[in-house]
C-alpha cells in the first residue's frame, strides 16, 4: 500500500488520504487556476508538482523524490510558467550580485565571479538561500535526502520540488481562513481583496484585524521601503517599549529588499489577500530578501540562550579585571569567641596561682595501674640498671615532666642507675632536662653524688621501628657510645647488659600512642620477666590501658599525665611538680566543661535557626 | 607514569628489598638478612635527616639570595640554626650551654604552641554543633564532658560516679572503637605497602 | 629565690622564655609578624639540634668510625653504606638527583615491608588475639574478676570492634546513587560502629585537651614564678 | 616457623592475590560501586575550585618516615598528591606539598616531576612545590602554619602521620577560611580532625583516597580486597571468641 509522509508532522498516511490523520494538515495541495496564480519557484514549464512519497520499506537514497503524478483539486492543470516576481528576482541577483566587488579586482578571484552565474543557473545560490530557511520538517521527512541541502548542481531541480511542497503551509494557512468563517470564500467569489472594501464597519474592521496574522497586519499597503521612509521622515517613530527595544537585534543584517520595478500597483486577485495592491509576495522570497553575500551572522537564538550568552560574556570579561582581595574582616565573630575562650581559660588557670591555693583534697582512690607501678619501683635495688626511654616531644614537657619526675624522683631515692635513651631526635636533650628537673624535686643530691655518675645518656636510636628492634636485640651494637661520644658500656653497672632483658626495669615515657605501641611490639617479646612501665600523656592513656588489662599483661604499670603523677605522689608521700599544677589543672578542666556546654549550646541554637530558615548548618558560627 | 627502563630498575630494587625484609618477619631463620637491611635503612634514614636539614637551610638561603618575599624571616631562621650549631656541636647536644638554649628557648616555644592548642580545641568542639548537627556530635561532646568531669575534684561535690563511668567508658567502649580503628588502619597500611611491593605504586620517581 | 640568687644566665634565660611565651600567646589575637619571627627561630633551632644529634649518634659512630677503623675486605663491606649515603646526597642537586633514586627506592621498599610486617605482626594479630582473649574464663577467674561483668564487657568490646570494623566497609551493590546503598543490616551495624568510634575519639580528644592544658599551666606557672623572683628581688 | 608466621604468610598471600585478581581480571567496577563519602566529593570540588579560582591547594603529608611503620599514610598522601598534581598542573598556582621528613619531601618532589614529565611540561616543575618545612613534629607544624595561613591557599588536605600538632595547622587554616579535609593513621590526629576539620576522614577511609579519586585501578582493587579481608578478620574474631569461651582454644 502506498504511503505518504505528512509534510507537517512527518507521520505516514495512506496515499488516498486528503488530510493527515494525525495533524489534519492537507496532504494534497489545492489546485489553483494556473493563469491567475504565479508558478512555484524553481519549477520549469511543463514540470508537474511533485509530492514526496516513499515506497514503504524501501528507502532509496537516489530517487527518494518520486513524481507521483499530478494531483490537482478540481482538475486544474499544474502550474507551469515561472512567476514574474521570480524572474525579476533572478535578474536582480544577476545584475547586482555579480557586479564585481573590490575583492573581484583580485585576478585569482575573477574566474570565481564568472562561475557564480553558472552556479546560480544550477540553483546553487538558491541552495544557500534555502539553507538558511527553517525547512526542518521538509528535510526531516526525506530519509534518503542528505542531511543538508545538496551542493551538487544536478540536484537543483529537487530543490524546486522541495520549495513547491514547502509552500503547502501557505495554502494550508489559506484553507484555514476559508474554513474559519466562510468569509474568505465570499472574498474569493467577489474577486475583491478582503481588505479592499474599506467601508466595513469599525467592529468588523477590528474582527478583521484580529483574524489577520500579526506579521501580515504589520505589512501595511505599499512596499516596506515606503514604510521605512515614513518611519524616518513622516510619522514620528513610535516609542518602542524598552524591553522590546532591548530585544531588537543589535546588528541586523542589511537585508536589501530590492523590489522589482512596477510591482507596487499590482492588485492581488485571489486568496485571503485578494484585492490588496502591491502586496509583498507571500512566497518564500520575502524571507529570502536579498542577503548580503556573507552568510547571516544572526543565529536563531531563544531568549534564554541569549541571556545565558550574555552572562557567559560577562563572566569572561570579569576574568580580565583584577578584583582586589576582600579586605579581611578585622574582628569576626569567630575571633571574638576565640579570644573569650582564651581569656576564660587563662583566668581559670591563674586564679589558683595568685590566690596561692594548694591542693585541698587528693583524688580519693589511687588507680590500680599507678599503685602497681609504685610497688614495682619500690622493689628496685640500689645500682640496678633501669632503662628509661624518653619518647615525648619538648612541647609535652608540661605534662610528662610532671609525671616522669615523680617516678624518677622515686628511682633516685632507691639509688637506681638510670640509662636514658630515645628514638626521637630531640629525645637526648629532653632526657638530660628531665633528670635535672627530677633531681630538684626532692631533698636529694642524685647527680652531684661523689661516686661515679649515677646515670648515662645513650642518645638517639635512629631508624624508627627497625632501630628499636636492633636496640632491643643488641643495645651495645645499636648505641656503642653515649651522647657525648664516650664509650658507654664500660661502666661497671653496664658491663653485664647484653640485651634489653638484662635491665631491671624498663620505663617508656611518651605522649604518642604509636611510639608507645612500637616499644611494646618490638621489645615486649624479648623482655621476658623484666617489668615494663608506661608514663604516658592523658591523650594516649585510653589506648595503652588495654595492654595493662590484657592477659598476659604486656604492661605492668601506667602513670598517666598530671592526675597520674598526683596519685603517684600520694603513694610515696612526696609532692612533685604535679601538686603545683593540680589546682590550676582542676579549674582548667571545670572551665573547659562549662565553655563546651555554653558554646556548644549557643552554636546548636544557631544551627537550629539556620536549618529553620532553610540554610544548611555549617554556615556562620559563633 | 611514563615508563622508562630506569623505572624498572627502581621498581626491582624496591620490590627485592621489601621482599627480603618481609620474609625476615615470617621466617626467623632468614631474619639475619632482614636485620642487615634494616641496619642500612637505619643509616640511610639518619643520612636523610641530615640531607633534610641541609635542604631546609638551602631553601631559605635561596630565598635570601633571590630577594624573595619574607626573606627577613629566612635570615632569622638561618641565624638561629647557625647559633644552635655553634653552641651544641663542639661539646655535644647535652652540654651546659646547649641545654641552656634548649630549656630557655626551645621548650618554652613548643610548650606555648601546645598551650594555645588547648583554646583551639575548646573552640572547635563548641563549634562542632554548627558544623555537623547529628547524634554522633552529641555522643562525641557527651563523651568529652564525661571524661573531663571524671578527672575533676570539686570541694564538697562527690564526682566519684563520674569517675567510675569515665573508667568504664574508657576501658570498654573506647577500647572497642580504638580496636576497630586500628584494625581498619592496619588493613589500609597492608594494602598500601602491598601496592608498593607488587610495583603498582612507585612513589620513588618512577 | 631572689634576683641576686639568679645568675645572669638564668636571668637572661628567664626573660627569653617569658618573651617567646608572650609572643606565642599573642596568636590568640591573630597572626602577626613577631609570631612568625618566633616560628622561624624555632624551626632553625630544631634543625640545628637534629643535625648535631644525628652527627653525634649515627654518622660518626655508625658510618665514619667503622670505615676509619676497618681494614682489608671489611672496609668494602663497611664502606658500602657510606657509598650509598653519598649517592643520597646527590638528591640535593636536581641535575644529579637521579643518582639518589636507587637508594630512595631501597628505603621505600624496606619501609613498605616494615609497614606491612609491622601491621600484620604488631597490630592486626595482637588486636584480634586481645579481643578473643576477653572470653578466656580461666584468666578471668585467675584475676579474681566478676565473671559475668567480664563477659558483658567482653561482649560489648566484641560487638564494638566488629561494628566499627564494618563501618569502614566501602563496597556497595548497584549504583551508589542514594547516600546509603549498603544492605540494611550492614548499614545498621555501621551506624553502631560509628557510635563506638565517636566515643573513642571523645576520650582521646579529652586527653589531648588535658595535655595541652598541662602545657599551658606549665608556661603560666613558670612565668609567674619568674616574675615573683624578679619582684621579690627588688 | 610458628603459627603466627604461618597465619601471617597466608593472610598476606590472600590479600596480595585479591588485589592482583581485582585489578587484573575485574577492573570493570568504578568509584560509583563504593559507598558515598562526602569528604571525597568536597575534596574533588576543592581541587576544581582551587584550579578555577587560580588559588593554591596545600597538601600536608605529615612527618611519618617512609623507612618505618608510620610511612603507610605518607605513601597514601603521595598517591593523592599525584592525582592532585595532574588535575591542578595547569592552574595559575600549582599545589604545594609540605612534609616533615626528608624522604617524604624528596618523594613529593619526584611525584611532581613525574607528573609534569607526563604532561610534557617539565619546565614548569618547581622543586619548592615539595617543601620540607621542619624536622620535628612541632617545627613541621610551625612551617605548615605559615603555608596554611597564606591568603592564596583555598584548600588544605591532610594525609599522613601527624600528632596533636595537627590542631595548630587546622587552627591556621580555619582562621584563613579555607576548606580543611583529610585523615591520618594516628588516633590523636584523627580525634582532632573529627572535631575541627570540615570534612574529616575517619580511620581507614584515608586509605581509600586513591580509589575514590581514581589514581589507578590498583587502588580500587585494594579497597575491594580490604573489604573482603575485613570480614575474614571479623569472622576470625567471632569464631575465636566462641571457641575461647568454650575453652576449645
Amino acid at each position: 500500500m502506498e504511503i505518504v509522509i505528512c509534510p507537517f508532522c512527518g507521520k505516514e498516511n495512506r496515499a488516498e488520504d486528503e488530510t493527515c490523520q494525525y495533524c489534519q494538515a492537507r496532504l494534497k495541495p489545492l489546485r489553483i487556476d494556473p493563469e491567475s496564480q504565479p508558478g512555484l519557484i524553481g519549477q520549469s514549464p511543463g514540470e508537474e508538482s511533485q509530492v514526496f512519497s516513499k515506497k514503504e520499506g524501501k528507502p532509496d537514497s537516489q530517487d527518494g523524490l518520486q513524481a507521483s503524478g499530478e494531483v490537482t483539486p478540481a482538475g486544474k492543470p499544474a502550474v507551469s510558467e515561472p512567476s514574474d516576481w521570480l524572474t525579476g528576482f533572478r535578474n536582480q541577483i544577476t545584475t547586482q550580485d555579480l557586479t564585481p566587488g573590490p575583492e573581484a579586482l583580485d585576478d585569482e578571484r575573477q574566474p570565481e565571479a564568472r562561475d557564480i552565474r553558472q552556479d546560480f543557473e544550477a540553483g546553487a545560490m538558491l541552495d544557500d538561500a534555502f539553507r538558511s530557511l527553517p525547512f526542518e520538517n521538509a528535510r526531516d521527512n526525506e530519509e534518503s535526502y542528505p542531511e543538508f541541502l545538496p551542493d551538487e548542481p544536478q540536484k537543483a531541480e529537487k530543490v524546486g520540488d522541495v520549495a513547491a511542497d514547502d509552500l503547502a503551509w501557505l495554502r494550508e494557512l489559506q484553507s484555514q481562513y476559508n474554513e474559519v468563517d466562510g468569509l474568505s470564500s465570499a472574498a474569493s467569489k467577489k474577486d475583491e481583496g478582503w481588505l479592499a472594501a474599506n467601508e466595513l464597519s469599525q467592529d468588523s474592521q477590528k474582527r478583521e484585524d484580529e483574524r489577520v496574522p500579526r506579521w501580515v497586519g504589520e505589512i501595511s499597503a505599499g512596499s516596506l521601503d515606503k514604510q521605512d521612509s515614513e518611519a524616518e521622515g513622516g510619522l514620528s517613530a513610535s516609542e518602542l517599549p524598552s524591553w522590546l527595544d532591548a530585544t531588537r537585534p543589535l546588528a541586523t543584517p542589511q537585508i536589501i529588499f530590492g523590489m522589482p520595478s512596477g510591482y507596487s500597483d499590482q492588485v492581488e486577485i485571489a486568496g485571503p489577500l485578494a484585492g490588496l495592491p502591491g502586496l509583498l509576495p507571500a512566497e518564500p522570497e520575502i524571507a529570502l530578501g536579498r542577503k548580503a553575500a556573507a552568510y547571516p551572522t544572526q543565529l536563531q537564538v531563544s531568549e534564554t540562550n541569549r541571556i545565558q550568552a550574555e552572562i557567559f560574556d560577562q563572566v569572561l570579561q570579569s576574568e580580565g579585571q583584577n578584583r582586589p582581595l576582600p579586605d579581611r574582616v578585622l574582628v569576626s565573630s569567630q575571633k571574638v569567641m576565640r579570644m573569650a575562650f582564651a581569656l576564660i581559660i587563662l583566668f581559670a588557670i591563674l586564679a589558683p596561682v595568685f590566690s596561692l591555693q594548694t591542693l585541698e583534697r587528693y583524688p580519693a582512690i589511687t588507680p590500680v595501674e599507678v599503685l602497681s607501678a609504685s610497688q614495682i619501683i619500690s622493689r628496685i635495688g640500689s645500682e640496678s640498671p633501669v632503662l628509661i626511654a624518653v619518647e615525648y616531644e619538648p612541647g609535652f614537657s608540661g605534662e610528662l615532666d610532671a609525671a616522669l619526675a615523680a617516678v624518677l624522683d622515686h628511682l633516685m631515692i632507691q639509688g637506681a642507675f638510670l640509662v636514658l635513651v630515645s628514638s626521637v631526635p630531640s629525645g637526648p636533650m629532653q632526657a638530660e632536662h628531665i633528670v635535672g628537673v627530677s633531681n630538684q624535686v626532692g631533698p636529694h643530691q642524685y647527680i652531684n653524688s661523689a661516686s661515679q655518675k649515677e646515670y648515662i645518656n645513650l642518645g638517639y636510636i635512629s631508624g624508627g621501628l627497625a632501630g628499636l628492634r636492633n636496640f632491643a636485640e643488641n643495645p651495645r651494637l645499636s648505641n656503642p657510645s653515649d651522647i657525648s661520644g664516650e664509650p658507654a658500656w664500660e661502666n661497671p653497672v653496664m658491663v653485664n647488659i647484653d640485651d634489653i632483658n638484662d635491665f631491671s626495669l624498663v620505663i617508656v615515657a611518651s605522649e604518642n600512642h604509636d611510639k608507645s605501641r612500637a616499644w611494646i611490639e618490638q621489645t615486649s617479646p624479648l623482655l621476658e620477666d623484666t617489668p615494663l612501665i608506661y608514663v604516658v600523656s592523658a591523650q594516649s592513656e585510653p589506648l595503652i590501658r588495654p595492654f595493662f588489662d590484657a592477659t598476659p599483661q604486656q604492661v605492668q604499670g601506667i602513670v598517666s599525665g598530671v592526675i597520674g603523677s598526683v596519685h603517684y605522689g600520694a603513694t610515696i608521700g612526696r609532692q612533685g611538680i604535679a601538686h603545683l599544677y593540680w589546682p590550676s589543672f582542676n579549674s582548667g578542666l571545670l572551665a573547659a566543661a562549662i565553655l563546651i556546654v555554653v558554646g556548644g549550646g549557643a552554636n546548636a541554637l544557631l544551627a537550629l535557626t539556620a536549618s529553620k530558615n532553610g540554610r544548611k548548618p555549617g554556615g556562620k558560627s559563633l | 607514569m611514563k615508563s622508562y627502563p630506569f623505572v624498572y630498575l627502581l621498581a626491582a630494587i624496591a620490590i627485592a628489598s621489601g621482599a627480603a625484609v618481609l620474609v625476615g618477619y615470617f621466617f626467623p631463620s632468614l631474619a639475619g638478612l632482614k636485620g642487615e637491611m634494616l641496619d642500612w635503612a637505619v643509616i640511610f634514614t639518619a643520612v636523610l635527616l641530615l640531607i633534610g636539614v641541609i635542604s631546609l637551610v638551602r631553601t631559605h638561603w635561596r630565598k635570601i639570595m633571590q630577594d624573595q618575599k619574607d626573606r627577613a624571616y629566612s635570615l632569622v631562621l638561618i641565624f638561629s640554626f647557625t647559633l644552635t650549631l655553634l653552641v651544641a656541636a663542639p661539646s655535644g647536644p647535652t652540654s651546659k650551654w646547649s641545654m641552656w638554649l634548649y630549656e630557655n628557648l626551645l621548650i618554652p616555644i613548643e610548650s606555648s604552641l601546645l598551650g594555645i592548642l588547648a583554646v583551639f580545641l575548646l573552640y572547635a568542639s563548641a563549634r562542632l554543633f554548627n558544623q555537623r548537627m547529628n547524634i554522633y556530635t552529641l555522643l562525641f561532646i557527651g563523651t568529652v564532658l564525661l571524661a573531663l568531669l571524671g578527672w575533676l575534684t570539686i570541694p564538697g561535690v562527690d564526682l566519684e560516679g563520674f569517675k567510675d563511668a569515665r573508667d568504664w567508658l574508657s576501658s570498654v567502649w573506647a577500647v572497642a572503637g580504638v580496636r576497630g580503628i586500628l584494625l581498619g588502619v592496619g588493613l589500609g597500611t597492608v594494602a598500601t605497602g602491598l601496592r608498593i611491593l607488587i610495583g603498582a605504586d612507585r612513589p620513588y620517581g618512577g | 629565690m631572689s634576683l641576686f640568687d639568679l645568675g645572669a644566665a638564668d636571668l637572661i634565660g628567664g626573660l627569653l622564655g617569658l618573651a617567646v611565651t608572650l609572643v606565642v600567646f599573642s596568636h590568640f589575637i591573630g597572626d602577626n609578624a613577631v609570631f612568625r619571627l618566633v616560628l622561624h627561630i624555632f624551626i632553625g633551632m630544631s634543625a640545628g639540634y637534629i643535625a648535631v644529634v644525628v652527627a653525634y649518634n649515627v654518622l660518626w659512630p655508625k658510618l665514619l668510625r667503622p670505615v676509619l677503623e676497618a681494614e682489608g675486605w671489611e672496609l668494602l663491606w663497611v664502606g658500602l653504606p657510606l657509598f650509598f649515603s653519598l649517592l643520597l646526597f646527590a638528591r640535593l642537586f636536581p641535575r644529579y638527583s637521579i643518582l639518589g633514586s636507587p637508594v630512595l627506592a631501597f628505603v621505600v621498599g624496606v619501609g613498605a615491608a616494615a609497614a606491612v610486617g609491622g601491621a600484620v605482626v604488631g597490630v592486626l594479630f595482637p588486636q584480634v588475639r586481645a579481643t578473643i582473649n576477653l572470653f578466656d574464663l580461666d584468666a578471668i577467674r585467675q584475676n579474681q574478676e566478676n565473671v559475668n561483668l567480664a563477659l558483658v564487657n567482653g561482649s560489648i568490646i566484641l560487638v564494638g570492634t566488629i561494628s566499627s570494623l564494618a563501618y569502614f566497609h566501602f563496597g556497595v551493590r548497584g549504583k551508589a546513587g542514594s547516600k546509603t546503598q549498603r544492605s540494611t543490616w550492614m548499614e545498621w551495624l555501621a551506624q553502631v560502629g560509628q557510635g563506638f568510634i565517636v566515643i573513642a575519639f571523645g576520650m582521646i580528644f579529652a586527653g589531648i585537651y588535658a595535655a595541652a592544658l598541662a602545657a599551658l599551666i606549665e608556661r603560666l606557672s613558670s612565668i609567674t614564678r619568674f616574675i615573683y623572683s624578679l619582684v621579690a628581688g627588688f | 616457623m610458628n603459627a603466627i608466621s604461618l597465619a601471617g604468610i597466608i593472610f598476606l598471600a590472600l590479600f596480595a592475590g585479591l588485589i592482583a585478581y581485582f585489578a587484573r581480571f575485574k577492573p570493570g567496577s568504578s568509584p560509583s560501586s563504593l559507598r558515598d563519602i562526602p569528604a571525597f566529593s568536597r575534596i574533588r570540588r576543592g581541587i576544581g575550585l582551587a584550579v578555577e579560582a587560580g588559588q593554591q591547594l596545600h597538601l600536608a603529608l605529615g612527618h611519618g618516615g617512609i623507612a618505618d611503620f608510620k610511612g603507610g599514610s605518607g605513601l597514601v598522601g603521595l598517591s593523592l598528591l599525584e592525582r592532585i598534581a595532574r588535575a591542578a598542573s595547569n592552574s595559575d598556582r600549582p599545589p604545594v606539598a609540605t612534609s616533615g621528613e626528608a624522604s617524604l619531601a624528596f618523594l613529593s618532589q619526584d611525584t611532581f616531576k613525574s607528573v609534569y614529565r607526563l604532561m610534557y611540561s617539565e619546565s614548569q616543575y618547581d622543586p619548592e612545590a615539595g617543601q620540607l618545612t621542619g624536622l620535628t613534629p612541632f617545627s613541621y607544624a610551625a612551617g605548615a602554619i605559615l603555608v596554611a595561613s597564606d591568603p592564596q591557599v583555598s584548600t588544605n588536605l591532610f594525609s599522613g602521620h601527624f600528632g596533636s600538632e595537627i590542631g595548630l595547622i587546622l587552627d591556621a587554616a580555619e582562621q584563613n577560611d579555607s576548606l580543611t579535609s583529610g585523615g591520618s593513621d594516628d588516633l590523636q590526629a584523627q580525634a582532632i580532625l573529627y572535631a575541627a576539620a570540615q570534612e574529616p576522614l575517619v580511620g581507614e577511609e584515608l586509605y581509600a583516597a586513591g580509589a575514590y579519586l581514581q589514581v589507578n585501578p590498583y587502588h580500587l582493587a585494594s579497597v575491594r580486597a580490604q573489604d573482603i579481608m575485613r570480614w575474614v578478620l571479623a569472622g576470625g574474631i567471632l569464631v575465636g571468641a566462641v571457641l575461647k569461651a568454650f575453652g576449645l582454644i
